[in-house]
């Protein structure tokens, strides 16, 4: 880390980045190295070839979850990765998403495009409400606030079996959307798909924005940004929400596209995933978020056929890359690429 | 005795049984988080490790004393790896990473566990037999007297260890100030790597008593550690009395809350009481209150 | 006793220490003064091994120790009052002069602690008293007990006069000339320049993490340039 | 009238009597110096100041409105803006990005707006952008707009928590220790940019140590010893108050 | 920048490419492939468990003798962790990339339930080894089950009270899937056998002490017995707390807690407990007369004989019966053709399994009665058979 150079040492890099100094105009090339055009473009392309390589439904299913994932991952490392706050209770958000378009579809009759907005507005409410007091705390007792909201979220909906169908779950009806049903791989693969371009794009756009600079200020330097006029608390409840409300999202995706919904995906073990997926593919990088949610979505899948080493593997992969890389996948990797391509 | 006598005495009985499991959990928590700050979410899987092998040794025969102190061992020296192999490494690295760490680490234990021991139940014979006693018409089974014994000697001896021991003492002064410690010449490495021990041994013991009343399974752990952490919360980070406190609090809190209020949530009872409770006193009953320094 | 070469140190990404060339023989009392910032604390924290060290060498009685855990360096003699006292605050008075002996063991340590007591009696009257209670004067000389307390052959003082009145000042230094007299080898860091410079048998001058000055005590007080490195003049 | 008024102020931290009734006043358009001995209280009178602590007496006026126990993003939009001596850097940010956080308050922050990315916020941004690159050019990193702050050097970090300070556009800037741990020649940059900055309107109060830098630009200086005021006036004056060179060199 | 993003999408590419197969060639020589997703990790790992070890030990033996109409077994499984959602991305993979011919397993209702829409769409026959009546009611063309339901459980303890006069119950449920839907079934069913609930209590799966439960259904007014509906450690402990706190009124476990797992694990206080049992708990007390006694006898001592004496549940055996039913259905038919074998398996009649008589038809895709379940009491640490 002892990145130590004399004060002079930025004076030849003056070139370099004179071009982009105003920031008024960038020029084609440069648009396309960008994180937004370049990472969008790349990501488009790997959306659009997938399903000639997905053989069946199965493959399908799996390249869907990633995608599912992704989007709470993708919230989640905005609360987590950009604005330094954690949460442990994040599948409680997803599970009340899951539950809303199930429960608002089954039992009321609404259609899905709409109980989903409408779970979104709920969780969104909820954490507005929650966000203030459980924001204020910090470090490991924020931690245990998240975690008890998410575990307090899990027993409620294994106990009213009345509403949730309790610890069995419950069947969500397949969407219809004039007169087609949507169901299998091929549409849900294209509608997830939507939906993670979707969020990627938001997240991209927030990141780098005054909210976006006021997140990751208070991050680096939380009395900094207070100082310089940054509301934290605000901007901590804003990001606080707007996590949970794509967590919310993706549940909603996840229950009309597995039509069937359990307590399960409220579990502590859950909130735990979505937060490893984080850290693993490397917090504070929209496109990390995606790559963490693809490793740990198929690593078990792949593990399947040692189930009872699967446990002992996911332990231990998630301690020694913690330990060896403690920024995640991707910036480690990018890192690793950049020193390279600097030696040369 | 009035009935109603009667019934509350007899939740009170069973909530201060099961929460001082919680608090010797809370313990565990507490020394680790103050000798490194870190919160070792594996807390469990020492309490898991404490009865599987127990069960183990005594069903090979192994004399309950020596199993419940083979027991103690082994899992005394899985903190100890822990802490050398995993924690050690990355001592300086923020919260969110040794969360991930800890819970890793869990995993692989309960799985390690689970490939080795199995994944059945196992049942250990109570320490003094299953006669209940009667106490002003509550009644309590002498396996609780064991749980309740024990933790008071432990956390007497805790007490002890703390204020009428140089080790003691320094462990206190390395969680204080990590500086002046290393200035005396305290090696905080080991300081560390105690604290892992102690802890295992907590967790090995609250494991053991707890598991001829609940049986010992592969995943015992996960509830047990989530209470622990929740009670060690409760009473402020860092604490020993707040984790004593937190966790006969949560205990009673969850008895109390079954009894009178509705069983369906006794588990969440506790967790809505935490964060009333984070929500007026943000560093827990006892936590210390920290002002930045700018 | 103590020989540092061309020590260099960072402090995140700050580099604190530049080069440091700096001796203490058998019996001195060496000042080091200079600026706030300019590196001294720094310094004391190398020599301790409780700051990492970039480049240079230390040595203590010929051996290098550049690289040795701090706890050793306790054990070979070096003990040091860190700035700003560094109490065990919650701890009581008898608690943190006993740590100060962790290093040691035996029957020894009760008589030390009779000796501290004699030497500050209000100490004495406070034992049972939480550290963090007492005066900033009482806990420099708390800070000061307990790291006398592993009988150290070099003592390093770091700021003992920071944030203390005048009076406790000069009581301070009483004993800090006192120890001396005693034959401890003493490297005592200070802003108080006078003071430090008028008890030491040398003195340095650091400026922005180099020294720049080496001499005698007396001479340095005499020498224009340390009142320029102070006050602007 | 003066621009920030300082009346009978004292915190106290458990028994510790940080600051104690301390009065002053800073007059527009002028360069304050804060100096005194370590532990004096100097940082801890700018956090109380800027919002960060509460007094526990006393009364703080900017153009006579109380501001004492205000919060301080409230206080920065009130023209108030500081840097800090122990480096408060975004190390998670670029350089020209950690300067537009400065900005903050000048630009537009609907959320929606900005998960959009609507033309609004990009131009706000392109044009806070140029804003910000100014001030970068005017405090001397000019050349390290796109570098991340955690590879930037010391001495860099600290020009640029004063550009980003300024970018909120103060009436009144106060400088912690803006030369700490600089060398002879950045300490002479820091020294031009702060006489740049008061002559272009601000305010600057400075809290410093290097005397060569204090005695150079100062208009007026307050001297702080154990939480009080121990002395006051020009550089001249105070450099030749008796009280002010013991309190520094101790006595002889 | 472009590098990394590239770097990426590229990992997570390959990671999904990693995971396809080509798609297996269907031959005639090629062997029947039996899926299965069964809970053998989790709070149900003590169904899923034993479960899978019978499949795999009796599949070896069918394979042993020459396989079923000429081709070899192959089984396929995936350990659901008693999670719905991983069996239902399972039960696809076992569908769509593994190509099965039928799917036993499902060792909870939830993880079953989650799985029926696409079996059902996908037109392969299932068999689960579940206890939740909601499996087969409705009856689904393609679903059968081998377990008695939670339904005929509440029924055939009721219907044990009624001949002890009892009237006045207290209930006392875990909330996991079991326990929760046995706990509705019983109520549903009470005022058949003019049962009435007059206390209702739950606990946690993962709860420690149910003492407080338990004391307020002690103090209800004119209690006459208490029914545990849960599996897993919880009913060990209700167990040992009712006996702790000295009730005077009988205790009824379900057909959940049947292995001699409980006995151990509730030590002394399981005396005189009562459950209802599949006649496999007492193979040996049963009459020699007694049709399913060489089928259980047979099972209890292969079983047995591999993983030791005591090792033997009736969970086990729901795969037994399931595996065997399948087989018998396959023979019938000729073929492992799906479709043939999903008519053979409603056909089946007069099978003896460990569950007792099974007679399927269309509409009774479970073919078990009341008198296949056996009311049994715990005496001197083993069951016997109430008459």
């Amino acid at each position: 880390m002892a990145d130590i150079r004399p004060s002079g040492y930025s004076k030849h890099r003056k070139k370099q980045t004179y071009t982009r100094r105003l920031g008024t105009r960038a020029s084609p090339l440069q648009m396309l190295m960008s994180e937004r055009v370049g990472g969008m473009l790349a990501l488009l392309l790997v959306i659009a070839v997938l399903p000639l390589v997905l053989a069946n439904n199965y493959q399908y299913d799996v390249a869907i979850t990633i995608g599912i994932n992704a989007i709470v991952v993708i919230g989640l490392n905005l609360l987590i990765g950009y604005a330094g706050q954690i949460s442990l209770g994040h599948a409680g958000f997803f599970a009340l998403g899951a539950y809303a378009s199930a429960i608002l579809t089954s039992r009321y009759g609404l259609h899905g495009a709409l109980a989903m907005p409408l779970g979104a507005l709920g969780v969104g409410l909820l954490a507005y409400i929650m966000a203030r007091p459980i924001l204020r705390l910090s470090g490991h007792y924020l931690a245990m606030a998240t975690l008890g909201v998410g575990v307090i979220i899990n027993i409620v909906i294994s106990r009213e079996a009345w509403l949730t169908g309790g610890p069995d779950g419950m069947y969500v009806p397949a969407m219809e959307v004039w007169g087609v049903e949507l169901y299998g791989g091929q549409i849900w693969y294209w509608i997830v798909a939507a939906f993670l371009v979707l969020a990627i794009w938001i997240s991209l756009n927030v990141i780098d924005s005054p909210v976006g600079r006021a997140l990751r200020g208070l991050h680096g330097a939380e009395v900094a940004a207070e100082v310089a006029g940054v509301d934290t608390t605000r901007y901590k409840v804003m990001v606080f929400v707007l996590s949970a409300v794509m967590a919310s999202v993706a549940g909603s995706l996840a229950a009309h596209f597995s039509e069937f919904v359990t307590p399960e995906k409220a579990s502590f073990f859950h909130s735990i995933l979505f937060v490893t997926m984080v850290v693993f593919g490397g917090m504070a990088s929209t496109f990390g978020a995606l790559v963490g949610a693809a490793v740990l979505t198929v690593l078990p899948q792949l593990l399947a056929d040692f189930a009872s080493y699967e446990h002992m593997i996911l332990g231990l992969i998630m301690m020694t890359v913690m330990i060896f890389m403690p920024r995640g996948l991707v910036p480690t990797l990018s890192g690793l690429a950049r020193r390279r391509g600097a030696r040369r | 005795m009035p009935p109603a006598f009667v019934e509350l005495l007899q939740f009170l009985l069973s909530g201060v049984t099961s929460g001082a499991i919680y608090a010797l959990v809370a313990l565990g928590f507490a020394l680790i988080y103050n000798a490194s700050h870190v919160i070792n979410f594996a807390q469990g899987e020492f309490v898991m490790l404490g009865g599987m092998v127990t069960w183990v040794l005594l069903s090979q025969g192994i004399d309950l004393p020596l199993a419940v102190l083979g027991a103690v061992g082994l899992t005394m020296l899985v903190g100890l790896l822990l802490e050398k192999l995993a924690i050690e490494p990355v001592r300086n690295a923020n919260v969110v990473t040794l969360i991930i760490i800890t819970i890793g680490a869990a995993i692989f234990l309960r799985g390690l566990t689970s490939v080795t021991l199995g994944k059945d139940l196992h049942a250990l014979p109570a320490f003094s037999g299953n006669e209940p006693l009667d106490l002003m018409g509550a009644t309590i089974m002498p396996q609780s007297l064991w749980i309740l014994g024990t933790t008071a000697l432990i956390v007497l001896l805790l007490h002890v260890f703390f204020n009428y021991t140089l080790l003691g003492k320094a462990i206190l002064a390395t969680s204080h100030n990590r500086l002046a410690a290393r200035l005396m010449g305290i090696n905080v490495n080991f300081v560390l790597l105690l604290s892992f021990g102690l802890s295992a041994l907590l967790g090995a013991i609250a494991g053991i008593l707890i598991a001829p009343i609940t049986a010992t399974h592969f995943e015992v752990g996960i509830m047990l550690g989530l209470k622990g952490f929740a009670a060690a919360i409760l009473g402020g980070l860092g604490s020993g009395l707040g984790a004593i406190v937190g966790g006969l609090l949560l205990g009673i809190i969850e008895s109390l809350g079954a009894g009178y209020i509705s069983s369906d949530y006794k588990d969440a009872m506790a967790f809505v009481v935490i964060l009333g409770v984070l929500f007026l006193m943000p560093s827990g009953l006892f936590g210390k209150r920290g002002t930045e320094r700018v | 006793m103590l020989q540092i070469e061309g020590l260099s140190s960072h402090y995140g990404r700050i580099q604190t220490l530049d080069g440091v060339d700096l001796s203490i023989g058998e019996g001195e009392l060496v000042s080091l003064v200079g600026a706030n910032g300019a590196g001294k604390t720094t310094l004391l924290r190398c020599v301790s091994g409780v700051q990492p060290v970039s480049a240079g060498r230390i040595l203590f009685d010929g051996r290098d120790i550049t690289r040795a855990s701090s706890h050793r360096r306790v054990k070979l003699g070096i003990a040091q009052v860190p700035e700003g006292r560094q109490m065990f605050g919650p701890l009581s008075v008898e608690d943190n002069l006993r740590l100060g002996a962790f290093r040691r063991r035996g029957p020894k340590v009760a008589d030390d602690l009779e000796r501290m007591y004699t030497r500050f009696p209000i100490l004495k009257e406070k034992r049972k008293q939480p550290a963090g209670t007492l005066s900033g004067g009482q806990q420099q000389m708390l800070a000061i007990s307990r790291a006398l307390m592993s009988h150290p052959r070099l003592l390093l003082l770091d700021e003992p006069s920071m944030g203390l009145a005048p009076l406790l000042v000069s009581e301070i230094f009483d004993t800090i000339r006192l120890l001396k007299d005693h034959g401890t080898t003493i490297f005592l860091v200070e802003q108080n320049a006078y003071a430090a410079l008028g008890i030491a048998t040398r003195g340095y001058v650091l400026e922005t993490g180099r020294v720049v000055l080496a001499d005698s005590g007396r001479a340095l007080l005499e020498n224009e340039r340390v009142k320029t490195a102070y006050l602007g003049l | 009238m003066s621009l920030l008024r300082v009346e009978n102020l004292s915190i106290h931290f458990g028994g510790v009597q940080a600051i104690q009734d301390l009065d002053f006043a800073i007059d527009a358009g002028t360069i304050h110096s804060i100096i005194g001995p370590n532990g004096a209280g100097k940082t801890t009178l700018f956090n109380l100041i800027t919002g960060l602590y509460r007094p526990s007496a006393g009364a703080i006026y900017l153009d006579d409105v109380q501001i004492a126990g205000k919060r301080p993003h409230d206080l920065a939009r009130m023209g108030l803006s500081r840097t800090f001596q122990n480096l408060r850097i975004m190390m998670n940010m670029t350089a020209v990005e950690n300067v537009m956080v400065g900005r903050h308050l000048h630009l537009n922050t609907n959320l929606l707006a900005c998960m959009l990315r609507l033309p609004m916020i990009v131009r706000g941004d392109r044009a806070a952008r140029k804003r910000c690159i100014e001030l970068m050019d005017m405090v001397g990193l000019g050349a390290d707009i796109d570098a991340d702050a955690g590879t930037m050097p010391y001495g860099a970090l600290k020009r640029l928590e004063i550009a980003r300070a300024l970018a909120a556009e103060p009436r009144l800037l106060l400088l912690d220790e803006p030369a700490a741990g600089l060398n002879e020649r950045e300490t002479k940059e820091i020294d031009d940019v702060i006489v740049a900055v008061a002559r272009s309107g601000v305010t600057v109060v400075l809290v410093e140590h290097d005397m060569k830098l204090v005695m150079g630009i100062s208009d007026h200086i307050l001297v702080l010893d154990h939480g009080r005021k121990l002395a006051q006036g020009t550089p001249e004056e105070v450099r030749n108050n008796p009280a002010v060179v013991a309190a520094y060199l101790g006595n002889v | 920048m472009f590098k990394r993003m590239t770097k990426g999408l590229l990992a997570a590419t390959v990671a999904v490419f990693a995971l396809g197969g080509t798609a297996p060639a269907v031959a005639q020589d090629d062997p029947i492939r039996i899926g299965s997703f069964l809970a053998v990790t989790g709070p149900a790992s003590f169904l899923g468990d034993p479960e899978l070890k019978t499949l795999e030990m009796y599949i070896a033996r069918i394979n042993g003798a020459g396989g079923l109409v000429g081709r070899q077994l192959e089984l396929i499984h995936y350990d659901t962790g008693g999670d719905a959602n991983k069996a239902r991305t399972f039960a696809k993979r076992l569908l769509e990339e593994d190509e099965v011919d039928v799917i036993l397993g499902g060792s909870t209702t939830g993880t079953t339930m989650a799985v029926i829409p696409l079996v059902e769409r996908a037109e392969i026959p299932f068999i689960s080894f579940a206890g939740g009546v909601v499996i087969i009611d409705p009856v689904k063309p393609w679903v059968f089950k081998t377990p008695h339901t939670d339904r005929m459980a509440c029924g055939k303890i009721f219907e044990d009270m009624q001949a002890r006069g009892i009237s006045n119950v207290g209930l006392i449920s875990g909330t996991g899937g079991f326990g929760k839907s046995m706990r509705a079934q019983c109520l549903e069913v009470a005022p058949e056998y003019d049962i009435e609930i007059v206390a209702d209590e739950t606990y946690a799966p993962s709860d420690t002490d149910m003492v407080a439960q338990l004391t307020k259904i002690k103090n209800t007014e004119g209690l006459e017995a208490v029914v545990n509906p849960g599996f897993g450690q919880g009913p060990a402990i209700v167990t040992k707390n009712f006996a702790q706190l000295g009730f005077e009124v009988p205790l009824y476990q379900s057909h959940g807690v049947a292995s001699k797992k409980f006995i151990e694990l509730a030590g002394e206080a399981a005396e005189g407990v009562r459950l209802p049992a599949a006649a496999l708990l007492v193979a040996e007390k049963l009459p020699m007369d007694d049709l399913q006694r060489p089928i259980v006898m047979g099972y209890m001592t292969t079983y047995e004989a591999e993983y030791g004496a005591g090792s033997v549940s009736t969970f086990g055996g729901h795969a037994y019966d399931g595996l065997m039913m399948y087989k018998a259905a396959v023979e019938a038919a000729g073929s492992a053709d799906p479709a043939a074998v999903r008519e053979a398996l409603e056909g089946i009649s007069g099978f003896i399994g460990t569950a007792g008589e099974v007679n399927m038809s269309a509409d009774d895709h479970l073919g078990l009665d009341l008198s296949a379940f056996r009311m049994l009491e715990i005496q001197g640490g083993d069951w016997t058979l109430v008459e």
